[in-house]
């Protein structure tokens, strides 16, 4: 049953993932400026256009550009750069590896920090720390990231030498160092996170709290700390589950600030690169991943939601 | 419910009132910008640029010698003008597809719903700057792509809120009495789900103001002879080393807007929520 | 100027300004910011001038420069002018490839039939008809015209040497697996993220590279280059933005190694529409920019006052060429013209130092009466929407700058020149031009240059110098040998760390 | 039984919800929510419908006011088929609805004036002026005040509400009003306030009602006639006093019986006391619905599903216990 | 009265909520007692207090609430409202337990029902889980679960209304405790069901002694279940009494109004319902005097001014109205109420 469940689920990602490359194949083609002017530069002939445009594909109609380039994709095939050369593949991989130590980072951050907060926040009401935390919330999504990381790197790098202002290291390379490299941009990246989190979290506990059950709990003899961890809390991450699946999208995003800052050749460095220089495999390619890894991601939550709510039938 | 009740309601949120007061003072500042600033902002001055502040700039020049408060007053302006253009779209657009979405259902809906999850998947900040680069790089391109991203957001609300108010039994009243879809829709399904679309509403507008920030940051944003706070936090940002002031005023500005936008979004959902209502 | 802006490509010249006391010491590494990583280790496929500083360490060329751009034997150990379409290329003895292959005239008639084959990006060596191998050791270069700049255009990318046996190993995936002659071999490639040199085992210089490992870390944006810099995360900063200046001067850490070079701002004009097909329209917007103004308040007083192609110490500027901010005259010319209310639209890029340098020259030309708008266009589409679509009037362009004054002069006011879109010229010019390419010797063609310049700019204004661009390398003190070069482009390889 | 032509008359119908889903979202089963219903109504009657949670009482209310089209069988009102009916509108004319949840049932944000006013502005009713008197006149004939009009939902009493729910329901003058659990939301004294409003109103304007509650108490008060439906189906049809009289269908009998008494000497009466639960109507139970539960269940009851029988003059059962056809 | 002690003796409970428009009082002055293995009723209409009174005893409302200090609630000669929460602790669940409304919101969704009844075991008995979970099926047999070892794994929604009540009975009985409050336990069940549900209440208690306060507002329920009535009005207790004698003989005006506003079911019904006219009060807008008073058919002046005390009628009630103040016999009109009521018998 399950089984059958995830497969449902997984089916229905199949028109998602089609409308979506749509959407992001046809917007690229949008985007004004020739790459292969950018390319040529100062070469630029009339006869050498047409000649890269048509060794390009790019004279071709859009929905053929779309037809080929997906068929190519399913098989594995995203192209190459039209500016390195690189097989798209090949550079994704060499900046996927990065971006997810990233993001993994951010998203534990970010639901470490997230249900830290909220659940201070609902134990001791009304403390300081319940403000603190309430304020962090509105606070957090406040804060555009790279104000964040800049005022981050003032602290740590700047000012204290704690914590390198650039660069990244892979966990494979050493956790010490992956550590201390993470650490700011991973944070940058989390804060928006664990505002929403805690915001999120924190509603949807103290809606929980007052539930009939939770009274139950108390009628039968349980403390705070029973109700709310053994009953309020599974019930309440419940739609904090579905939040967090669009999380990664947003985070995914924002690498594109967070790694410029922190120079992380990461997805996020890789795309705004390929925006700027037109160079459209790469950004199919980088978008296309990017998508399925949100699409991923959020076929997981659905699985965790139905795992963590029995109401679900599968 | 009356603007007065919900006024009323509002002013018990503390909190949510105080930012309330301030987003109506940061309006009026807005609208009278053109009279109270103490310099033409787009007066430059070559000679004087990256001043820290002074008794004749109160907050300093800019990268220009343009008046850094004359240029803060101006984008709150632009601030509100942008971001309550940035909604309108969902608002204009996402809403109404959501609330047909939801209330026939079928292929309608199906197709819809399909097509906002697969926008969604997309990576928003990746989709702003797709489109802004598509549509061009200015203040209002971005803030139009930030409409759109914005959209199936407020699709899915409408849809799902559309979803419970359509199966109310004051909807089937009507019903039986022979409404149609349209007015349906105008008497009973929008002024009923308008209030967690206006307490989303609220907090994309702070989102907005937000989302171009961060996009003035990477370029695709305002651009000068424009004024935004986010440009001017882009400028403050690259000229850092000679005047780390010039980010702290706009950084602040965006700051306590956003704050306030979220408190009020805040409030608004206790305020709006006819639950928390008592017979009187 | 900002990091990513593309620059058209470009060669090299400087003030050997920087003393460095003490002898080279061997070995040690060094960690270097670059603002952007190498578009294609293949020469012939890169695009953009920020590829050079990345490619030298891998690749020698043919012939090297002065920090002055004058050409100094690189692997050709000398050349000859049998008549003025032909150069005999003398070939350096013993060097390898890094692969081991050996450098021989073969090699280079590969590598020039290469750089002028249909996958190339390179036109400087377009002139060049034929190549004969004439020994082992000797090439020949049959030109289909008289082309004064060939010898300086072999120590760009045209002049960089590819092992040929590389190329035909790899195919298409070549500039995965460089293989050049040059004091470096590179290790390992992050794209965007890093790139690791060690130092070639085989270098046909005995005693270089100093390093034993470079590694170049790219990292765009200028802020988090100082951070990095302060940070000591890395040891050397090629190119310091103007606005950065300042706070690295007050780092007792760090020493600053200012040069002038043949990089200007420009204003490129369409010369064939509205206003700027009037003279007078030209000349009002030639004299009235305050360049010092600009340098002051835009670049915080870094780089120097340009009203011709090139900057001072360069042996094909003028002194006597000299036009001053005059805005009355400026006034005066729209006057003279019966033209009132002029006005154009001038495409920049989304840059903050670009932007903020439009609105600068905006507000001066207002003060003369001419109404600017600014269009904001990513690099890529501004140059489109100028040079191709014609939508707009003018662009903020930097000139990355040439190695020598002749690709200068053809690439910016040759009739057929790519920042000439209007097709600007005079049939003065256009002889004016034809001639130097002619000429070899170096005093008759400065004053050539002399005249060219006087036509299209002071005359005509064609297109609008407005200042020269200073490259300032920033560096660890302990970090000696580094050699600025007029061209703007660090030269990585003379390097060495002092070790305590 | 009255030779008058019936008002409204249920043929056969059926209701089945298509639920669950297979691999790929096609529909597998369904829930058999009302499952072959036969009712007549007639002028000034009120019919009662009693039944358990679930057991499709609502349905049939839905389907009579069209909110729901039933997925076989006629409903004829008037003599004329529902389905005929051109548009909601002719039929909303005369036929209503009151519903439970009086919270719900009002659009919070419109002042009760303008719910009241609301079908009278669909049919285009009168001119603006003449609505608003008709309002007035509307929220007096419910107990209430004019003054009321201008106030919102919000503001009244759960008894108030249902009161304008009543008003709005009666501005079109309908003929028929499906009231579906009208006062079970209510308190014991409130309940007897809009019990009487009713029954006044149906003196007053002689409307039928098709009465849906729980609580058989209710239903008896006001009813000429009461169905006991069980999983879908007419358990038994009879006249109000018949059926307290003498209850024919077990289902019947354990209903009444499971009624608790206000009076604590009738505590130790004996009484039927079903076992288990009300099967799913997704999946009914084979020959009759009832058999898993009744108390007097025979073998045959497993496989044969009895059909509605005349039990006596005034009443008709679905019991094989009383159908002599089959043995 | 009993002359033993009682097993709980609610005194003088005042329970106020301060809200944005002012205090309101659910519970103000409420006094009774519960003996030993004694079901007593506790009727009221909606938002007379009667679930603020029940939560009260076990200190389980939420919000922020006050207790007015000279209230007290001994059970088993401890003042509940003066325990610390860790003392009250270990008396919910174990010796007084509680079972509400909604079965199915007040069970946990997420953890199935076996969990939840050895969990009320484990959080007051030192036993392995395992044992637990054996107590856990016992009990499921006990109020009368068929299959329930398959049962203990299954979620709240995977069973019926009638056997969520079940379950969470289950729950309640978990620890044998002495009282068993259960706050409208039928009120959301089909009758059927319903009739179900307080039969085996009624076997429970007869079986274990245990003690109920039985909170309902089916005056129905409470002929066919209780031994003792509380009826309650805006916060008050406004009648007491032995079941059969308040249904015998209803002495305060609400008490009567209630029963004769039920339409009876049997004998033939009558044409109108002699409802009691008016609302509740709104509970920040009580009426000066009695709170009865803008609803009464009977109210004198005085009703208008002064609240009148709960007070010791002859027959053994306690009412709270000035026409039975202390002397003042009334039967007449006892006898035509009780006939409404039950004109068949
Ligand atoms: N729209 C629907 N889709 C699927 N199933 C439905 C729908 N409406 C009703 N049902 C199912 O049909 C059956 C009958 O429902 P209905 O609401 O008519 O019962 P009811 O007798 O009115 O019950 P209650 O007394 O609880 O109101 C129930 O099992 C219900 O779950
Ligand atoms: N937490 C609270 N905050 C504010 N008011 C409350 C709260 N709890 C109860 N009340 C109010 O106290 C009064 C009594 O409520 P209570 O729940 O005890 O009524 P009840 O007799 O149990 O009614 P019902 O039969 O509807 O369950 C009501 O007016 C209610 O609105
Ligand atoms: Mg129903
Ligand atoms: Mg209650
Ligand atoms: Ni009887």
């Amino acid at each position: 049953m399950f089984l059958k469940f995830m497969l449902r689920r997984f089916l229905y990602v199949i028109p998602m993932l089609f409308i979506t490359t749509l959407v992001v194949f046809s917007l690229i083609l949008l985007i004004p400026g020739d790459p292969v002017l950018a390319i040529l530069g100062e070469n630029a002939t009339y006869e050498k256009v047409a000649e890269l445009r048509q060794q390009l594909g790019l004279d071709q109609p859009v929905i053929m550009q779309y037809i080929h380039w997906l068929n190519n994709a399913v098989h594995g095939d995203l192209g190459r750069s039209l500016f390195t050369g690189q097989l798209v593949g090949h550079a994704i991989q060499q900046h996927l590896a990065i971006t997810i130590q990233l993001v993994a980072v951010g998203m534990t951050f970010a639901i470490a920090g997230g249900m830290f907060f909220a659940i201070t926040s609902i134990y001791f009401p009304k403390s300081w720390m319940d403000y603190a935390a309430r304020f962090l919330g509105t606070l957090g999504t406040a804060v555009p990231n790279f104000l964040c990381a800049m005022i981050l790197i003032i602290i740590f790098s700047l000012n204290l030498n704690w914590l390198p202002a650039t660069g990244f290291i892979s966990i494979t390379d050493g956790a010490g160092s992956f550590l201390k490299h993470i650490l700011l941009p991973g944070f940058s990246l989390s804060l928006a996170g664990i505002a929403v989190i805690t915001r999120q979290l924190r509603s949807s506990l103290m809606e929980t709290m007052d539930a009939e059950y939770i009274r139950t709990a108390y009628a039968k003899g349980a403390g705070r700390y029973r109700a709310i961890f053994k009953h309020g809390l599974q019930n309440a991450m419940l739609p904090v589950v579905t939040t967090i699946g669009l999380l990664m999208g947003t985070m995914l995003g924002a690498t594109v600030v967070v790694e410029n800052i922190f120079a992380i050749p990461g997805m996020g460095q890789l795309v705004i690169n390929a925006i700027g220089q037109r160079d459209f495999t790469v950004v199919q390619g980088v978008v296309l991943v990017m998508i399925v890894m949100v699409v991923v991601i959020n076929f997981l939550t659905d699985i965790v939601y139905a795992l963590l709510d029995p109401r679900i039938e599968y | 419910m009356s603007f007065k009740t919900i006024f009323k309601r509002l002013r018990a949120e503390r909190l949510a009132f105080a930012s309330f007061i301030f987003l109506v003072m940061l309006v009026s500042v807005a609208l009278l910008a053109p009279h109270i600033q103490p310099y033409d902002p787009f007066k430059q001055d070559l000679t004087k640029v990256m001043q820290l502040p002074s008794a004749e700039h109160w907050l300093g020049t800019d990268g220009l010698g343009c008046d850094v408060l004359s240029k803060m007053l101006m984008g709150s302006q632009t601030a509100i003008k942008s971001a309550l253009f940035a909604i309108m779209i969902p608002l204009l657009v996402g809403v109404p597809l959501g609330v047909l979405s939801g209330y026939f259902g079928g292929v309608i809906d199906d197709v819809f719903m399909r097509i906002v999850d697969a926008i969604i998947a997309i990576p928003a900040l990746i989709l702003a700057l797709g489109i802004t680069s598509a549509l061009g790089v200015n203040l209002w391109n971005a803030m139009m792509a930030i409409g759109i991203v914005f959209t199936p957001k407020f699709a899915r609300l409408a849809r799902g809120q559309t979803l419970q108010v359509r199966l109310e039994p004051y909807v089937e009243a009507a019903k039986i009495s022979g409404a149609g879809f349209v007015w349906i829709m105008f008497r009973h399904i929008l002024p009923n789900i308008s209030p967690p679309i206006v307490v989303q509403a609220s907090f994309n507008l702070s989102m907005a103001i937000l989302t171009e920030t961060t996009l003035s940051f990477l370029g695709m944003g305002a651009q000068p002879p424009d004024v935004s706070w986010g440009n001017l936090i882009q400028q403050g940002y690259s000229l850092i080393y000679i005047n780390p002031w010039m980010i702290v005023y706009p950084g602040i500005a965006i700051m306590l807007t956003i704050l306030a936008g979220n408190f009020l979004g805040d409030g608004l959902r206790v305020a709006l929520d006819p639950k928390q209502q008592k017979i009187v | 100027q900002s990091g990513s802006t593309k620059t058209p490509d470009t060669p090299p010249t400087a003030n050997p300004a920087s003393e460095s006391p003490g002898t080279p010491q061997h070995g040690g590494s060094l960690t270097v910011a670059y603002v952007a990583d190498v578009t294609n280790f293949d020469p012939i496929k890169g695009t953009t001038g920020n590829d050079h500083a990345l490619l030298w360490p891998l690749y020698d060329t043919l012939v090297k420069f002065t920090p002055d751009m004058k050409p100094v034997p690189g692997l050709a150990e000398s050349w000859e002018f049998p008549d003025n379409t032909t150069i005999l290329l003398h070939l350096r003895e013993g060097v390898k490839f890094s692969d081991g292959s050996p450098f021989n005239a073969e090699a280079v008639k590969f590598n020039i039939d290469r750089v002028n084959s249909t996958d190339s990006q390179i036109s400087d060596l377009k002139n060049i008809q034929s190549v004969e191998v004439v020994d082992d050791k000797t090439v020949k270069l049959q030109l289909s015209q008289p082309d004064s700049s060939i010898i300086l255009a072999l120590s760009d990318r045209g002049g960089m040497m590819i092992s040929p046996t590389a190329v035909k190993t790899h195919g298409a995936d070549y500039s995965l697996h460089p293989v050049g002659a040059g004091p470096f071999i590179v290790t390992s490639h992050i794209p965007n993220g890093e790139i690791g040199y060690e130092a070639n085992q085989n270098y046909w210089q005995k005693g270089l590279p100093y390093l034993d490992k470079l590694t170049v870390k790219v990292i765009p944006d200028a802020n988090s280059q100082i951070n990095a810099l302060k940070t000591g995360q890395v040891d050397f900063l090629a190119n310091v933005q103007p606005q950065m200046v300042a706070t690295l001067k007050a780092d007792a850490n760090i020493v600053l190694s200012p040069t002038n070079t043949l990089a200007l701002n420009m204003i490129y004009l369409r010369t064939d529409a509205p206003p700027f097909n009037d003279k007078a329209a030209r000349l009002a917007v030639l004299y009235g920019i305050n360049r010092q103004q600009l340098i002051d308040a835009i670049n915080f007083g870094q780089g120097t006052v340009a009203v011709q192609p090139f900057p001072k110490d360069y042996w094909a500027h003028d002194d006597s060429i000299n036009i001053p901010y005059d805005p009355e005259k400026s006034k005066q010319l729209l006057k003279d013209a019966g033209l009132s209310n002029v006005s154009f639209t001038l495409t920049t890029y989304p840059i903050e130092w670009w932007t903020r340098l439009a609105n600068g020259i905006k507000g001066q030309l207002e003060e003369v009466g001419i109404t600017v708008t600014i269009k904001t266009l990513e690099p890529n589409a501004a140059v489109q929407s100028f040079l191709g679509d014609k939508e707009t009037n003018a662009l903020t362009g930097n000139w990355s700058g040439r190695p020598d004054p002749q690709m200068t002069i053809a690439s910016l006011y040759g009739k057929d020149s790519y920042y000439n879109p209007g097709k600007a010229t005079t049939p003065e010019l256009e002889s004016l031009i034809k001639e130097a390419a002619a000429t070899t010797d170096q005093n008759q063609r400065s004053g050539l240059y002399k005249k060219i310049v006087n036509t299209s700019v002071v005359e005509n204004a064609f297109s609008i110098p407005t200042f020269s661009q200073p490259m300032t390398a920033a560096m660890n003190k302990k970090i000696q040998g580094f050699e600025p070069n007029l061209l703007g482009k660090a030269i990585f390889s003379s390097l060495w760390v002092e070790q305590k | 039984m009255t030779e008058k032509q019936p008002l409204l008359s249920l043929q056969g119908i059926k209701k089945h919800f298509p639920v669950g889903s297979g691999l790929f979202g096609q529909k597998s089963n369904s829930v058999k929510a009302v499952d072959g219903v036969s009712l007549d109504i007639y002028p000034g009657q009120t019919v009662g419908l009693v039944g358990e949670s679930g057991c499709g009482k609502s349905t049939i209310g839905r389907m009579v006011v069209g909110l729901t089209e039933p997925t076989a069988g006629e409903i004829y009102f008037e003599g004329r088929k529902l389905s005929e009916y051109k548009s909601k509108k002719a039929m909303g004319k005369n036929l209503q609805m009151i519903f439970q949840d009086s919270y719900s049932s009002l659009n919070p944000r419109m002042t009760v004036a303008d719910i009241i006013a609301e079908p009278l502005v669909l049919h285009k009713v009168g001119t603006h002026k003449e609505r608003g008197k008709r309002v007035d006149e509307l929220l007096e004939r419910v107990g209430l005040a004019a003054y009321h009009g201008s106030r919102y939902p919000i503001e009244f009493s759960g008894g108030q509400r249902q009161r304008i729910g009543i008003a709005r329901s009666l501005a079109l003058q309908p003929k028929l009003i499906v009231c579906d659990e009208p006062v079970s939301a209510l308190d014991v004294s409130i309940q007897a306030q809009i019990l009487n409003l009713l029954k006044e109103i149906q003196k007053d304007l002689g409307l039928s009602y098709l009465f849906i509650a729980h609580g058989i108490q209710v239903v008896k008060h006001i009813s000429d006639q009461i169905a006991v439906m069980y999983l879908g189906k007419i358990a038994e049809f009879a006249g109000k006093e018949e059926l307290f009289a003498n209850p024919h269908h077990p289902y019947t009998k354990a209903l009444l019986a499971a009624v608790p008494l206000p009076d604590p000497k009738l505590r130790d009466r004996e009484r039927i006391l079903l076992k288990g639960d009300l099967p799913s109507p997704a999946n009914p139970p084979a020959g009759c619905r009832f058999h898993t539960r009744c108390p007097v269940a025979m073998e045959k009851c497993k496989v044969t599903d009895p059909a509605l029988i005349p039990t006596s003059q005034d009443s008709r059962t679905a019991c094989l216990l009383y159908d002599m056809s089959i043995v | 009265m009993k002359t033993e002690t009682p097993l709980l003796e609610v005194n003088h409970l005042k329970t106020y909520i301060p809200t944005s428009k002012g205090e309101i009082k659910p519970v103000d002055d409420v006094s009774f007692t519960i003996a030993k293995g004694e079901i007593v009723a506790l009727v009221g209409e909606s938002g007379s207090g009667k679930s603020v009174s029940s939560l009260s005893i076990m200190r389980l409302n939420a919000g922020a609430i006050k207790y007015r200090p000279d209230s007290s609630i001994l059970f088993a000669g401890r003042d509940l409202l003066k325990l610390k929460e860790k003392e009250l602790r270990k008396i919910r669940g174990n010796d007084i337990a509680m079972i509400f409304q909604d079965p199915m919101s007040a069970l946990n969704p997420v953890h199935p029902i076996g969990r939840q009844i050895a969990e009320a075991i484990l959080l007051h008995k030192k036993v392995s889980p395992k044992e637990a979970q054996k107590t856990a099926l016992e009990l499921l047999n006990k109020v009368g679960i068929p299959d329930a070892q398959r049962r203990l794994k299954d979620y709240p929604h995977q069973l019926s209304g009638g056997m969520r009540q079940r379950a969470m009975i289950a729950i309640a009985l978990a620890c044998n405790p002495k009282l068993l409050i259960a706050d409208e336990p039928t009120t959301a069940l089909d009758v059927t069901i319903q009739s179900q549900i307080l039969n085996l209440l009624r076997d429970l208690q007869k079986e274990f002694g245990i003690s109920i306060l039985l909170i309902t507002h089916d005056l129905g329920v409470v002929a066919e279940t209780a031994d003792r009535v509380l009826v309650m009005y805006c916060g008050k207790i406004v009648e007491e009494g032995n079941v059969e004698d308040i249904f015998a003989h209803p002495r305060h005006p609400y008490t009567k109004g209630l029963m004769v506003s039920i339409p009876s079911l049997s004998g033939p019904s009558k044409e109108t319902l002699d409802a009691i006219p008016g609302v509740v009060p709104n509970p920040l807008e009580l009426p000066t005097g009695c709170n009865f008073v803008t609803r009464c058919g009977s109210a004198m002046a005085k009703c208008h001014e002064v609240a009148p005390e709960l007070e010791q009628h002859p027959s053994g009630n306690r009412v709270s109205c000035w026409l039975h103040t202390s002397g003042k016999g009334d039967d007449e009109d006892d006898r035509e109420a009780t006939a409404l009521v039950t004109p068949g018998h």
